[in-house]
């Protein structure tokens, strides 16, 4: 995040240290003391996992902590990735990832990284349209981005949402889908193509012409859904790029940044739970650690962890510091993490043995945030896919 | 993949049970079915699915290959015909899958005269539902690690303990249960019963929750219960060996069912079928050659499934030291799991939605398929100790414990 | 092979025995006992490697014994894939699978895979053109097939070896490369491309025009070569077929379900090597075989080669009963016995320790067997590239 | 991939270097270099090696970050310019790849002054050629396992023992040393020794063959061989904690070697420039999106070692229960070992040709570069063991044994 440079603690020596400077490791320990304090394992299990008809069989939404929500606003997090000239007090963007990444660790239903999603787009959008809506960010609004068709297509060029002139506003007429935290977002940052080029719009939750139509998801800490756009009028001053699919792509680097971010902490909790359990169940007369059988997967999963966390890191530095490089980063970053969490999710399952299949432990809270993660924005394989043609180039 | 020859005889059978499903096609459920039988818990699908058993048995496609004198059709290879059929016409499956693929094969090579009389019918029928009683809380992977006790009692066993896993426990009239009737032995000290549940007195069925969020499966504590000597299957101390047999029948089970989720082979097809209808930035994903050459991996995995089972019956290609695993638990269920987890790729963002979601592919299969996984590679000894009793039992390695 | 199902005790029922009947039975269990007693591995390590330096420094070819291959050619294993009516005695193409896969299992060096290839190739040309050719091998005349270009293209389309007409005959120039055996053939099976079609061709090692280039191989206990022809005279009755590619891509199954049995025996040695060692070799006060990380391993080694064998007897099958089906059988077991056999040598060596790294164990002969026969014809992920175009289709 | 930011004096000195290496480049060596230094067996081709490493130093290119006073450049970051630049130049390795990735750096942290000023010019100059004493044949795997005894008498010790696995053992004036000075502790009973090799009494030296068929390393035998007092390093008791210092320097020992086979990023490009010069059925091998996927896989690893090296150093994002792992000698061997697998598979049938074979790829590099990775994953302990530590030691698992 370029704004990030004039005011963080470390641009200067981003490559020796990742960006990660006394700011952003203060705000991670915040971060870790806070959710530690405020957020426990059981607060969770409470809010999501109490009652699974409702979710599964009824279709209910899940439910997320709003008390909680509002000290993190005052807390200042949903400003970090704002520039100071929008209100904001941003830091480096592996102080971001630490934070998302604590996040993760907790499962924590909130739309932190949407609205951190939302203000890296908003970021590459064109300053003065975009100030107000980062200004409104800064002071607690909470966002997302909306730039995904409906057969999930990773391509911002592939996006179906369809702008017409209409005075000096747009009217959006389609679908996109796959959006994240929808029903908990003020504002969605709508990625739209007009007959010549592409749109950056800023669209209200209750704007008139707009249906949110919620999925039906596996993950219960995270909500998604596809929006509908019925000829809906956007006014000019909700106009925040003309150029969309380049704003999309200049922040694309961060938004899998935080992806991987999310997933790490994802795997760390699965990680240090499954150690647990493997230090303190006994079977045939000793902790089941003591068998490779147990202990070899979970030290892959470690070895797999520290990969990935080592690559996020490596991404997000270079997000601030050398940009141009920063999109391969950081789909390494992404492929790492999806992967080191779905093996980590699927070795928590299998090691816990029958109690971790049963809805009686919180494995599987983490399971199916992993699963949702690791699809969201490609998996490991789909960024490989991607790398190959920076790395090796284009199939001849 | 290519057909097998058949007689004459089965040549005839398949058009008869062609001809019969196309005629007794079921109306639909009265609720969307769960993946498999296994996961089935309201009332309404269970009557809904017994009755359809019922019918397909009166019929002759459940059961074919049994001697007609204890309720089978007395054919040859026919039921792998008939299952094939049920599959491609998409029917529902069957029940009592428990009943069709462990207890009444056991009883066919363990029980007595009597005991195939009284139980193999009904089990096919599926009049009588069948639960399975291996699993215990604190045996955990070790299945010969059974605490649930038996002691003679004149000519009864008196049983108390606790078992988990237990699908269909809600439903069941009987249970396939091993005990332990000897603590002198690990594996001798074993026995085999046919245990009444249903309204049977001592014994309490409580439901458990699966990660899926789905029922389906419980917990069963026995508390005095009375069992007759009759129903001690394959003598006493004879327990694991019976139980090998139980276990080397599941897949066959699974096929029984005729669930499209569980045989190798239409596992690899769903998958062909998934990757050609998922869109990857706007290209179907089975033109992606990675996940061609992922699919092939598990086509010849299932190729593999079906030829060990093959082989293992011609004696002079088993000679080897190593025929045993050919047909063991840990190769078909990591394949399940896997092959789950490559549709949940294949899906992308699409695996995200749960099965009531209408734009989910195959009405949800692959991520439920994928939880649903690990109760095979966990229950009944998990892949970690199948994988230590091949290595000691078949290749003669030291134990591991 | 066609041929067998007149004379195979087993044709009618091949689907339900592989067609493994009591010929086969008996074929395979003589041949156990034969190589057990005449080929121990200490005769192997003589024979092959007894001097590094001479084979890999000083490049002076592999020794093979001969007086063990008059043995074998009395006992009529090279009549075994040559009809009856060529002075054959045909079995099962699974009786010719199980005696190659005892072959790889004592590493033989030998022409028999190639004399076997090379009565496939034969047995689908001509038949009156091939059985002169086919009685010469059946009465002991060692012979290899060469239908690859120097690229190392399993395509037969793709061979380079140009036949002009001259005469009733034609003249050969041009190169084929990766020959089998070559140092020990008599005759080679040539596939040659003309200006209209492909024609097969079979010249005499001696023959003027021919340079047999011997390449410089890991393998110790094959030899390889590349042929140079140089405006080769083939007499009309050495032309045994005039639809080059048909005939060579009829005899392919046969020839992929050879590889796939040698990689099978090949695999089996290395599995029960390892399975003694970790039996036998004790650390940190047991018998390594204890630990499952060296348990479970070898338990996996034991699960493919369980996999490799089962495809590999049906594709033998099918090669008789079910021709049309038979090369997809054929390429799942070349590519799981591909997998089996290097995943099996790369076990053996890690677990052996330092020993199996070094050249005072005979570990490395198989290793290295095991890298060259996984290599032939296309490697796991090559067989499954193909396969995928017939069980998916196409890539549209 | 990318350049790291260089400071002004990185800047000049990396200019300086490309430069010497233009006008410095050596004359082709007396006959074809093994792929490694640690191949190197012949007497012309050592001395060849050992006159250029000479000459690199003098230039001020080997120990460029080494304190002056023990004969370094004392310059900061600039070793591994140095070092990318002569790898890109492709000019030979180092011979003394034992002596500068093992000796010289452990010397460094644990010597005394003394043994800094006596042995680390030496090492860097390549004058006194190092060679490793931690393997034996009895100890197998476990490293602690060590059974050769060194006993104190007055000012020196009495070692008697076997080593094997000791690469350069017959080239080498010293051997990094681990040996067993009290039987109370299995850790604190180890001590780590600055040996005398080269014409010391007592000394056998025996050159074994590697599975290559290529010779290179050796087993050697201690028979009352005499070690002054002030060739104990570290102190007496502290040969593991010594002993770890040495094996987290191995990757840069092996990058040090400037051999683009050990280099993880370098060997992503030569898997590359591989599969664009290999052909499968007559399409580049770099076509083929499944070989993309391997080697996108291997770059992603290779750049994980990379930035888990970088990230170690950064204490705020090492607080993690993980960290120690993360320059832990078994991901790097595993990626070479697997690399060089992939290069095999790429090279497909001419895999099947030795170095001297004119068409053998990249000259004969990936079979032979596969089999030698054992050696990575074995010696010093093996993989296997590295899990149990990492288990252990870092997430406190119970111990295996």
């Amino acid at each position: 995040m370029t704004t990030s440079n004039t005011t963080s603690s470390t641009n200067t020596s981003s490559s020796l240290d990742f960006g990660f400077g006394e700011v952003e490791t203060e705000l991670r320990d915040v971060a870790r003391r806070f959710l530690g304090d405020q957020f426990p394992i059981t607060t969770l299990r409470e809010l999501v996992a109490s009652d699974p008809e409702a979710v599964y069989l009824r279709g209910e939404p899940t439910s997320w902590d709003k008390q909680l929500w509002t000290q993190i606003v005052d807390m200042g997090w949903t400003g970090l990735a704002v520039p100071e000239a929008a209100g904001g007090t941003p830091v480096a963007m592996a102080g971001l990832a630490a934070v998302v990444e604590e996040t993760g660790f907790h499962a924590l239903p909130s739309p932190l990284t949407s609205t951190i999603n939302a203000s890296l787009v908003l970021n590459s959008c064109e300053p003065d349209a975009a100030r107000p809506w980062l200004e409104a960010i800064a002071s607690g609004t909470t966002a997302t981005i909306a730039t995904t068709d409906d057969t999930g297509s990773w391509q911002a060029a592939h996006c179906t949402v369809k702008a017409t002139p209409d005075g000096d506003g747009y009217r959006l007429d389609g679908v996109t889908a796959f959006v994240q935290d929808a029903a908990k977002a003020d504002l969605f940052v709508v990625l739209c193509q007009t007959d010549t080029s592409h749109i950056v719009a800023v669209v209200r939750a209750d704007a008139e012409g707009l249906t949110v139509a919620p999925n039906h998801i596996h993950d219960l800490t995270r909500d998604q859904a596809t929006l509908h756009f019925d000829s809906l009028l956007v006014e000019a001053n909700a106009v925040v790029s003309t150029n969309g699919v380049a704003a999309i792509e200049a922040a694309w680097p961060g938004v899998l940044v935080m992806a991987a971010a999310d997933l790490c902490g994802v795997a760390e909790w699965l990680l240090q739970t499954t150690t647990e359990y493997a230090t303190n169940r006994v079977q045939f007369d000793h902790p089941i650690g003591f068998f490779q059988a147990v202990k070899h997967p979970i030290v892959n999963v470690t070895i797999d962890i520290a990969r990935a966390r080592s690559l996020l890191y490596h991404a997000a530095s270079l997000v601030d510091s050398n940009p141009a490089t920063a999109l391969a980063a950081a789909r390494m970053a992404k492929s790492a993490a999806s992967d080191a969490a779905s093996f980590a999710a699927d070795r928590t399952v299998q090691l816990h043995g029958g109690i971790g299949f049963t809805w009686e432990h919180d494995a599987h809270i983490y399971f199916k945030r992993a699963m949702h993660g690791q699809a969201l924005y490609g998996g490991g394989q789909y960024q490989r896919q991607q790398l190959a043609n920076t790395l090796i180039g284009p199939i001849s | 993949m290519k057909e097998q020859t058949l007689t004459a005889d089965q040549a005839d059978f398949q058009r008869y049970v062609r001809q019969w499903i196309e005629d007794n096609r079921p109306p639909a459920p009265p609720s969307r079915l769960p993946i498999s039988a296994l996961e089935v818990t309201n009332q309404a699908q269970h009557d809904y699915l017994q009755q359809w058993q019922g019918q397909a048995y009166e019929a002759g496609l459940i059961g074919c290959d049994y001697p007609t004198e204890y309720g089978g059709g007395g054919r040859e290879g026919c039921q792998r015909i008939a299952n094939r059929e049920l599959s491609r016409a998409g029917v529902p499956y069957f029940l009592n899958i428990i009943g069709l693929g462990m207890a009444a094969p056991t009883i066919l090579v363990h029980g007595t005269h009597e005991q195939k009389t009284e139980f193999i019918p009904g089990a096919l029928s599926g009049e009588d539902v069948w639960c399975q009683g291996f699993s215990e809380p604190d045996a955990g992977s070790d299945l010969a690690n059974q605490r649930t006790r038996a002691v003679r009692d004149g000519d009864q066993w008196i049983v108390n303990g606790h078992k988990v896993w237990t699908s269909h426990g809600h439903f069941a009239k009987w249970m396939i249960l091993i005990a332990r009737t000897s603590q002198d032995h690990k594996y001798e000290g074993l026995s085999y019963f046919l245990c009444p549940i249903a309204g049977h007195e001592g014994v309490t069925v409580r439901p458990l929750v699966k990660m899926t969020g789905e029922s389906g499966f419980n917990e069963i504590t026995f508390d005095d219960v009375v069992v007759p000597h009759a129903n001690l299957l394959g003598g006493e101390g004879n327990g694991w060996a019976v139980a090998m047999t139980t276990l080397s029948s599941e897949r066959g089970a699974t096929e029984g069912a005729g669930s499209s989720g569980t045989n190798p082979r239409l596992t690899v097809q769903k998958l062909v079928d998934l990757a050609r209808s998922t869109m990857r930035d706007g290209r179907p994903a089975s033109d992606d050659p990675v996940i061609r050459d992922a699919i092939v991996q598990h086509a010849i995995i299932a190729e593999g499934l079906n030829q060990n089972a093959k082989r293992s019956k011609v004696a002079a290609l088993t000679s080897h030291p190593m025929r045993v695993p050919l047909r063991s638990k840990v190769t078909s269920s990591e394949f399940r799991q896997s092959a789950a987890r490559l549709g949940v790729e294949i899906a992308g963002p699409l695996s995200t939605l749960y099965k009531n979601d209408p734009n989910a592919p195959d009405a949800g299969h692959w991520p439920l398929a994928y939880m649903n996984s690990y109760g095979s590679t966990i229950a009944a000894g998990t892949s970690e100790v199948q994988r230590n009793i091949l290595g000691e039992r078949v290749l003669g390695l030291p134990k591991s414990k």
